[in-house]
């Protein structure tokens, strides 16, 4: 399995609600992430999505070290990262690079880009010689499509779709065989966003790089991602191909996100089977009991509410989905 | 329906019942800022008949919120000024009525929804409280009539438990049931026109299908007019009955929704089209506008566009800008080569 | 909410005798390095040492940790700490009058003063940054920013005596000269001073000197948060609600803007306390100010220590209700 | 104006004056008909104490006076004692008193003013654990040192043990109306000393209670207290009716309390006050210039001068001493600095008093050459060695310090330094303990109405005051003469030679003596300033309208 | 307890004006634009003849405080009784004190104190009330805990009187010591400022993005917090700088502050203003070069908030 770069076991991160004037005592606990497993096979893009307070956010700050586990393990190419040593760590730790989500506040603005993109050569310094780092910076920058001119400039003096460009330079910096990109397009202007999404592409082909892609924007994910985990409230519910997903998702959930995606073509109006869900999404601090999806969704029967259903492969599903009555319904129906 | 409600509004001089609800002519909007001038918006035209939907398209410091803004007569003066256009409400000139006049046509006749709720809501006052004030102010409702009118829309906009949430600060809501006070607020007066700036654009997917049911619904019930400022390509093939292209400052194509998907007459729209990666066109690969938006302080010469645009011949880089061209009778472009885009499609 | 409030009250502990513990070490390492503050009521004549003794001995100045340089005096301290909290005991002054009662006598000027000033500020600051920050750039604003700025430069005694002398004195003689201004006006409110027949009119112009420099800052602050909140959305949604002006202003911009504004004043309760000490000065006013800092200088450590822990528990009380104040100014601050 | 708020301390504590009321020279007897009456609204500091046992600086004196009468007055005019409540003050040897009272007067509160009212008031005074500050002036008395607590290992922190005895043995009641001082030493000057407000009676009731006795008095003057005390506001005081002396002219006395001269002076202006007895320093030519006659000045007892540590080697030599004192020009500092407010100082006997001659120092005039002159035979000035002047802080002084460096450095050449920083408490141990590394500024006032109160603690040897350290045999006996002589008259001269001494020897440099400067309004009819006691309130008249 | 930025805050004032971020343009106006903080506000500082006059003025001050003889060559310890209190003349631009000394050179030296304990306090304050706020922002829990209850003890002394008593008690009355007394009871208020700043910027995308490249806490505070916590510091110590100036002299008039023979602007005031109705000009002259000196601070403090605050461009 040294095919697997990437595999988490049943990670849990829960924040702490406390309660108490002098003496806080912990009266409950936000389970922003509630048992995950996932795998990371090189050279292949996972694209998780769900919708905001899913956890994925938590989840992505965990795999990058910035948040620790509550329990659970992280292995990065075989090694528990919880287990090893702290040199180990650090080392495994350089193998994930994070590409933030919002370009104008993920650089700083005092330093120059030079900087930006050859700090983590100062802060791992045994990477690469001092005298050497200025050329690599400048080869960075000439990978993700920049003016390698440009290294004394400040990020304010380019755009967002350049800056992005910046921060994928800097993810790359360490040579890393695993890049997160955590929402990279969200905060780009649709014309600026396919630029970037092209030049993910590219570099994945180039370089090899495993993508974990957590997105929104459900159109996005699937163009780029091999295969998919949706998220709700600190769980996958499903998790497969692009096309199993896409096309035959069979957790209601995954279902209803899925329908409630506009379309861009008019033609489609009025045809699409939409499926708008009611309510809000509960509170992570105090999930629903059973299947968490149960609260909101139209299939729900009494066994929802006592059982949890297991991410697994069912009869009627042909991919893992965490739903008891788990079955493929067509939602997008092309009119040809 | 709404007309009857109002009678001092009906006092309008030149108010003419059969005409258009909205009207815009040849709007200019500039900012005055440090750095110079900034043209916001720059002969912008469109007009809106009742019950029907009108998006507004463009990417971010296009101009679309800025216009939206000078119709309701909000522009934060200064910086920004309007230098010039027409703004028609049943054929009176917004413009030139005085300012208490033009204060009853706001939410009356013409009312809006922000992007962002959370700021769009006074943090210090409770729910009810901003939306009984429309009754207070406007039609002189008692505190308590005032709040019975609020429970009832909150109750219109399918917020459970109204009653109680009534009381409740804007900060204690989720996001979407935000934009749904936003949408009580807006239809309180009952108002012919709705001018919605991005309502969904914060919100999750499911929670926009929520929010935008939700609004076709009310439309439908009230035959109101929309006119929907958004980004989102999705959203307006979802709804919009006509588009109008914005890019810098100006409308650049102006067409039925079917039309403009199925052959966009500009290149931006056309390049607009093919850089979002659809769920039902798996595979395709995205083809990106090259370049950036210009900054509104400094719009290049000619067609706005051409830096980015591969037609772009001279004539595009040297003013006029092109005029909008009558591409159908129901359709116009800006673009001197509309025919070569549209071809090309 | 209520939680809230214990929270800070017991906050407060730490912060009472902390600031208790302070003052103490002041004046103890005061009374060792310059010796007994008794010897200094008898002048030029040197007393015989008995009677020095003995004078000594009865105002608590015999504590022999008061010999040794640098000693702390943890003994004294926890005496004076017991006698002021559980005997509401502050001890006495040289001329042997209770603090407490020193204090009972200077408070009413003091918070007489303290009201008028804070009323003034309050009103005429807000006002005019009210007026300035609506008109941002112009003559108003111009003429607010730039009277407040000099306000705020000019050193408070040179202001105090100014106008004492031009407004007390000399104007007032003129007013005195005129037999149909009422006597309150002219005997009282333009006395150069406090005047005991006058107990409320004298103590006008002096509040309003000792507010003129929070003013300014009121004002200067109240401008600041005006010009930012009217470009809030939430202003604009008022507008675009049809609401008039006024109403906009006055109901929606300005309860914003007034968050911070209250914030200062509260804290600036304190810093008037203090700015009373030159202001009572001047005007001649029996109040605390004064009595600290004649107290300070004839080395009488349990008045100060006395007096100054009143005042920071009156700061400390006065902050707390700022922040209940702020709490139901901003509800989002009330449900945290 | 640094330091305006010690101004009060150390008006509290660098002035005792000498106390009583007085109706007034036999001149005004003419005029009194008719204008009493009124209320006086007067200038005050706040006092320390307005206990006669306690009260020993110039805001608490001003108002115990007219609130207590003693055995002695002092004449308006010439400041001699006349008896007030005393019939007669004998005595053979100077050192046993009999003191006979007038019969019939009474406290406000009904007792009567008697030999133990006398008796009782001076034992508290001086009963070591009552800590009244003007036990310093029973000091005389027989038996003092048994009431006194005395550190038993004049160290301090073990607390002092009971004195052996409660009352003084030198006071022995005769009769009601009677009673016999006895003194530790012979003093010719004794009856005027007890016209000092540490020497009134104090009622029963009063030394029951003194804490509120404080707070209200109970008198036996002319005046009563309204009220009670308002601190640091004001003192309201009514005419008595169990007075039986000459009545006060006002019907009310109100003392306004000011913590800053100068606003006093502003209430002053504004037709506040009536009366203001003293005058901010910088405010004087103005207030010459606004008021003219009612501008009151009178040469005042304030002594000021340079103290010289003889202790140390440079100041050993008296010619060191003469040159520095002929360096300085008195008048131009006064002028200069105190809008000349200050009378040069030529001796070292205030010129008001008794036996003080004029001029009699012959090196306190500016005489830069026979300065150098002397210098120059001292053996010069150590070079390089900087001239330390010390004043205590805040209080204003190092304003005149250091012009008088400046005139020193002139005239002989001399740098100096200010040592200016320690606050009076400390300045005061510093000068206690001798440790003054250079000439230093202090003052003195007067005990009392006697030539020899500026003599004797300043300069015997081994004097509580005498910060110089002068030690001089036959100064000290000459004192002694002086103290024992038949009469005032008498002693006059021994003290006169004993000055003589000190004009030549210089242990400490003359500066200046003050200058009374009193303003009043436009109401009052005749302002009366007591040679000793200061301003009078209760003489000082109001027009009637 | 309450945010006391108010200092900062309330002595700054924002010239919004004609000029604001361009709605519908929210990427490319405010945010972009706070980077080149530095670089942009000197552009626009230069430009501001507000903040240029009151900068000249600060120089003048400041050379004259380091250079007096440049500005005279006069002694201002050269002094004669005769000639006290004489009116100005061309030799004497500003007169003679009571003293006799040359005011004005006594005025050009007077400027040395004033200015030493304002920028010595300042920096203290910036020095260690930022590196407090820093901890206590950056690593919140019990270090905040300590520090903050640290800050309370000090702010809830009322400044003035707190002053008195600490110089009261310490007596040595010198620029060092008022200094020290300044900083004791102002570092807190720069603390809260930094504290509040590092609270927010902490969890800025820039700086989880340097956790993740694995930057050490020291790395991450030095290099990303710090230097985009510092413009609210650097507005708020230019206007403090103007208020020490102001708070020298209030001390000397309370008698707690410096003690002649030392020069210093509050002695000169002080020590005048009892004449000033008949000698206004005793009084005026340093009272002009000390409002004119805390007026400049302000100012320019004023200017560098508007400059570097992109909220208001």
């Amino acid at each position: 399995m040294s095919d697997i770069v990437l595999e988490t076991r049943d990670l849990v991160k829960h924040f702490p609600l406390t309660r108490g004037v002098v003496f806080k005592k912990q009266i409950g606990a936000v389970r922003a992430v509630d048992g995950i497993n996932l795998q990371l096979r090189r050279g292949e893009t996972l694209g998780v999505v769900g919708e905001s307070g899913c956890g994925k956010s938590t989840l992505a700050r965990m795999l990058v070290g910035l948040e620790t586990p509550t329990s659970g393990d992280l292995f990065v190419q075989g090694k528990n990262m919880s287990k090893v040593g702290a040199a180990e760590r650090r080392r495994g730790r350089r193998n994930i690079q994070l590409v933030m989500q919002d370009p104008y506040t993920s650089l700083n603005p005092r330093m120059t880009v030079g900087d930006i993109v050859g700090e983590p050569f100062e802060v791992h310094p045994d990477v690469l010689p001092k005298s050497k780092r200025r050329a690599r910076v400048q080869e960075l920058l000439e990978l993700v499509g920049l003016n390698p001119d440009h290294i004394n400039r400040y990020p304010h003096q380019f755009s967002g779709g350049q800056r992005q460009r910046i921060g994928i330079a800097r993810a790359l910096a360490l040579n890393p065989e695993i890049i997160l990109c955590d929402e990279p397009v969200s905060a780009l202007d649709v014309s600026i966003q396919a630029q970037v999404i092209n030049l993910l592409e590219k570099l994945q082909n180039e370089l090899g790089l495993s993508y974990i892609f957590i997105a929104r924007d459900l159109s996005v994910v699937r163009h780029i991602a091999d295969r998919v985990a949706v998220m709700y409230l600190g769980k996958v519910v499903e998790i497969g191909t692009e096309d199993q997903i896409y096309e035959n998702p069979t957790h209601p959930y995954t279902q209803a996100l899925l329908s409630a995606v506009p379309v861009p073509d008019p033609k489609l109006r009025g045809l699409r089977d939409q499926i708008v869900l009611t309510g809000d999404v509960p509170s992570p601090a105090n999930p629903p009991s059973g299947c968490r999806f149960r609260t909101r969704c139209w299939k729900a029967q009494d066994i929802c509410a006592q059982q949890e259903p297991a991410l697994a492969v069912r009869e009627k599903s042909a991919h893992p989905s965490a739903c008891h009555f788990a079955e493929v319904r067509d939602v997008v129906h092309a009119v040809e | 329906m709404s007309t009857d409600v109002n009678v001092k509004l009906d006092a309008l001089p030149g108010l003419d019942p059969n005409a258009m609800p909205l009207q815009v002519k040849d709007l200019h909007v500039e900012f005055r800022t440090r750095n110079g001038i900034a043209h916001a918006v720059n002969g912008v035209s469109f007009d809106l008949r009742p019950g029907e939907t009108r998006a507004i398209l463009g990417e971010s410091g296009c101009g679309k919120s800025v216009t939206a803004q000078a119709i309701m007569g909000i522009l934060d003066s200064p910086p920004g000024f309007i230098t010039g256009g027409e703004i028609l409400y049943r054929g009176v000139d917004l413009l030139k009525l005085p300012e208490a006049q033009r204060r009853k046509v706001r939410a009356n006749r013409i009312a809006m929804i922000f992007q962002d709720a959370l700021s769009a809501l006074n943090p210090v006052f409770t729910v009810g409280f901003q939306l009984g004030e429309l009754f207070r102010k406007h039609r002189g409702m008692s505190r308590k009539d005032g709040k019975a009118r609020a429970v009832e829309l909150l109750d219109l906009v399918k917020i459970p438990a109204a009653k109680q949430r009534v009381n409740d600060y804007p900060h204690q809501f989720s996001g979407g049931m935000r934009q749904r006070v936003m949408i009580a607020m807006a239809l309180a007066l009952d108002p012919e026109v709705l001018i919605a700036d991005e309502p969904t654009t914060a919100l999750d997917v499911t929670v926009q299908a929520q929010i935008m049911s939700l609004l076709a619904e009310l439309q439908r019930e009230r035959n109101m007019s929309l006119v929907l400022i958004t980004h989102d390509m999705g959203v307006v093939a979802d709804v919009a009955d006509r588009i109008s292209v914005m890019y810098a400052g100006r409308v650049i194509e102006e067409a039925p929704v079917d039309d403009i998907y199925a052959s966009p007459a500009h290149p931006y729209t056309k390049g607009l089209l093919e850089s979002i990666p659809r769920l039902d066109l798996k595979g395709q690969e995205l083809s990106a506008i090259k370049g950036l938006p210009p900054a509104l302080t400094n719009i290049p010469k000619g067609c706005a566009f051409n830096p980015r645009c591969r037609y772009a011949q001279d004539v595009c880089r040297q003013d006029p800008a092109p005029p909008l061209y009558q591409v159908s009778p129901v359709r116009t472009a800006a673009c001197h080569f509309w025919k070569e885009v549209k071809g090309d499609v | 909410m209520g939680r809230y409030v214990i929270r800070r009250l017991l906050q407060f502990i730490p912060t009472v005798l902390g600031t208790m513990f302070l003052l103490h070490y002041m004046t103890s390492l005061a009374i060792q390095f310059s010796g007994n503050p008794v010897r200094a009521l008898f002048g030029d004549r040197t007393p015989p040492p008995a009677l020095l003794e003995a004078v000594t001995e009865r105002l608590g100045y015999a504590d022999p940790c008061l010999d040794q340089r640098g000693n702390p005096c943890f003994g004294l301290f926890f005496d004076r700490v017991a006698d002021v909290f559980l005997r509401f005991d502050f001890g006495i002054n040289l001329r042997q009058r209770e603090v407490t009662e020193l204090v009972a006598d200077a408070i009413p000027f003091t918070l007489k003063l303290l009201v008028i000033a804070m009323v003034f500020e309050a009103v005429v600051g807000i006002a005019a940054g009210v007026w300035a920050g609506l008109r941002g750039g112009s003559f108003a604003d111009n003429l607010v920013k730039i009277s407040t700025v000099f306000v705020i430069s000019v050193p408070i005694f040179v202001l105090g005596v100014v106008v004492r002398e031009f407004v007390g004195v000399k104007f007032g003689n003129v007013l005195r000269d005129q037999a149909w201004i009422p006597e309150v006006i002219s005997n009282g409110m333009f006395s150069p001073g406090f005047k005991p027949d006058y107990p409320f009119a004298s103590l006008i112009i002096p509040g309003m000197v000792l507010g003129a420099v929070s003013l300014a800052t009121t004002a200067r602050l109240t401008r600041t948060s005006i010009m930012e909140n009217i470009r809030a959305d939430y202003v604009r949604t008022a507008r675009a609600k049809g609401l008039a002006n006024k109403r906009v202003i006055g109901v929606h911009t300005l309860r914003n803007s007034l968050i911070p504004v209250i914030t200062f004043l509260g804290v600036d309760i304190g810093a008037a306390m203090a700015g009373a000490v030159v202001t009572e000065t001047i005007f001649n006013v029996p109040g605390i100010g004064r009595l600290v800092t004649l107290s300070a200088r004839t080395g009488e450590s349990s008045v100060v220590i006395g007096v100054v822990t009143m005042l920071v528990l009156v700061v400390l009380v006065a902050n707390l209700l700022v922040d209940i104040l702020y709490a139901v100014l901003d509800p989002r601050i009330r449900y945290e | 104006m640094r330091g305006k708020f010690l101004k009060v301390a150390v008006a509290a504590t660098a002035t005792a004056m000498l106390a009583t009321a007085c109706s007034g020279g036999g001149n005004d007897s003419d005029d009194a008909a008719g204008q009493a009456g009124g209320e006086l609204r007067v200038y005050a500091a706040e006092p320390a104490f307005l206990l006669p046992s306690a009260g020993d600086d110039e805001p608490s004196i001003y108002v115990i006076r007219q609130l207590y009468r003693g055995l002695v007055k002092y004449n308006a005019e010439t400041g001699a004692p006349e008896n007030d409540l005393a019939e007669s003050i004998t005595s053979d040897d100077q050192k046993t008193w009999t003191i006979k009272i007038k019969s019939g007067y009474t406290f406000d509160n009904g007792e009567p003013v008697n030999a133990d009212a006398f008796i009782r008031s001076w034992n508290y005074a001086a009963y070591g654990p009552n800590a009244q500050n003007n036990s310093y002036f029973m000091k005389r008395i027989a038996g003092i040192k048994d009431v006194s607590s005395e550190d038993p290992d004049g160290e301090g922190p073990k607390k002092a043990p009971e004195p052996k005895a409660k009352e003084l043995s030198g006071l022995k009641k005769v009769d009601d109306q009677t009673f016999t001082v006895e003194l530790s030493e012979p003093f010719s000057g004794f009856p005027t000393t007890v016209g000092y407000s540490g020497f009134f009676p104090m009622a029963q009731a009063c030394v029951d209670a003194a804490d509120k006795c404080n707070e209200t008095p109970i008198g036996n003057g002319p005046y009563k207290i309204e009220g009670s005390w308002q601190h640091n506001v004001a003192i309201n005081l009514v005419r008595s009716d169990t007075w039986k002396g000459e009545a006060g002219k006002p019907d009310k006395i109100t003392y306004r309390i000011f913590a800053d001269v100068d606003a006093g002076y502003a209430a002053f202006q504004a037709g506040e006050l009536d009366v203001m007895y003293t005058l901010p320093p910088a405010r004087y030519k103005e207030a010459k210039a606004t008021y003219g006659d009612r501008l009151y000045e009178q040469p005042g007892d304030n002594f000021t001068y340079v103290g010289m540590p003889i202790y140390m080697p440079e100041f050993k030599d008296k010619r060191v001493r003469q040159a520095l004192s002929l360096a300085i020009d008195r008048q131009s500092i006064i002028d200069a600095v105190f809008d000349g407010r200050f009378t040069p100082a030529t001796g070292y006997i205030a010129p008001s008093f008794q036996g003080a001659r004029e001029n009699v120092c012959t090196y306190c005039k500016k005489d830069v050459e026979k300065a150098k002159q002397l210098l120059q035979e001292a053996g010069g000035w150590p070079a390089g060695k900087k001239l330390q002047l010390w004043a205590n802080a805040g209080a204003g002084h190092d304003k005149w310090l250091q012009a008088v460096g400046d005139q020193i450095k002139a005239a002989l050449g001399i740098d100096y330094e200010l040592k200016v920083n320690l606050q009076f408490a400390e300045y005061l141990e510093t000068a206690d303990s001798k440790k003054f590394t250079g000439p230093f500024r202090l003052g003195w006032g007067p005990d009392y109405p006697y030539l020899e109160t500026y003599l004797g603690p300043l300069y015997s040897t081994g004097a509580d005051s005498n910060n110089s350290t002068f030690s001089n045999p036959e100064f000290d006996s000459l004192l002694q003469q002086g103290g024992s002589a038949k009469s005032i008259d008498e002693a006059i001269p021994f003290y006169q030679k004993a000055e003589d001494i000190l004009v030549e020897e210089l242990p400490v440099i003359p500066m200046w003596w003050g200058k009374v400067g009193a303003v009043y309004g436009e109401n009052v009819d005749k302002f009366v300033w007591n040679a000793v006691s200061d301003a009078d309130y209760g003489a000082t008249s109001l027009k009637q309208n | 307890m309450s945010d006391l930025t108010s200092a900062g805050t309330a002595i700054g004032g924002a010239p919004v004006g004609a000029e604001g971020p361009v709605p519908d343009a929210p990427a490319t106006g405010g945010k972009e634009r706070s980077a080149s903080l530095w670089a942009d506000a000197r552009r626009q500082l230069v430009r501001d003849p507000v903040f240029m006059l009151a900068f000249v003025y600060v120089l003048v001050v400041g050379s004259m405080a380091a250079f007096p003889t440049l500005w005279t060559s006069q002694d201002p310890r050269n002094c004669s009784t005769d000639r006290s209190r004489l009116a100005p003349s061309g030799d004497h631009p500003f007169g003679f004190n009571i003293l006799g000394c040359d005011y004005y050179s006594h005025a050009i030296y007077g400027a040395r104190p004033s200015i030493v304990i304002a920028i010595m306090a300042t920096g203290a304050i910036v020095v260690v009330g930022g590196a407090l706020g820093l901890l206590a922002g950056y690593y919140g829990g019990w270090v905040d805990t300590i520090i903050s209850r640290l800050m309370d003890i000090f702010f809830s002394l009322p400044f003035l009187l707190g002053a008195i008593v600490f110089l009261t008690v310490i007596k040595r009355q010198n620029i060092l010591t008022i200094a020290l007394v300044l900083f004791l009871l102002s570092w807190p208020t720069i603390a809260r400022i930094i504290r509040g700043s590092v609270i927010s910027s902490k969890d800025l995308d820039y700086v989880h993005a340097a956790k993740a490249v694995g930057a050490s806490n020291g790395r991450i505070m030095w290099r990303h917090i710090l230097p985009n916590a510092i413009a609210p510091m650097l507005v708020y110590a230019t206007i403090v700088l103007g208020a020490f100036v102001a708070a020298e002299a209030t001390l000397t008039f309370l008698g707690v502050g410096l003690q002649p023979p030392e020069e210093s602007w509050g002695i000169m005031i002080s020590d005048h203003q009892v004449y000033f109705l008949e000698d206004p000009w005793l009084l005026l002259f340093p009272c002009g070069l000390l409002v004119g000196t805390v007026l400049s601070f302000i100012l320019m403090g004023d200017a560098l908030r508007d400059a570097l605050d992109p909220k208001f461009r």
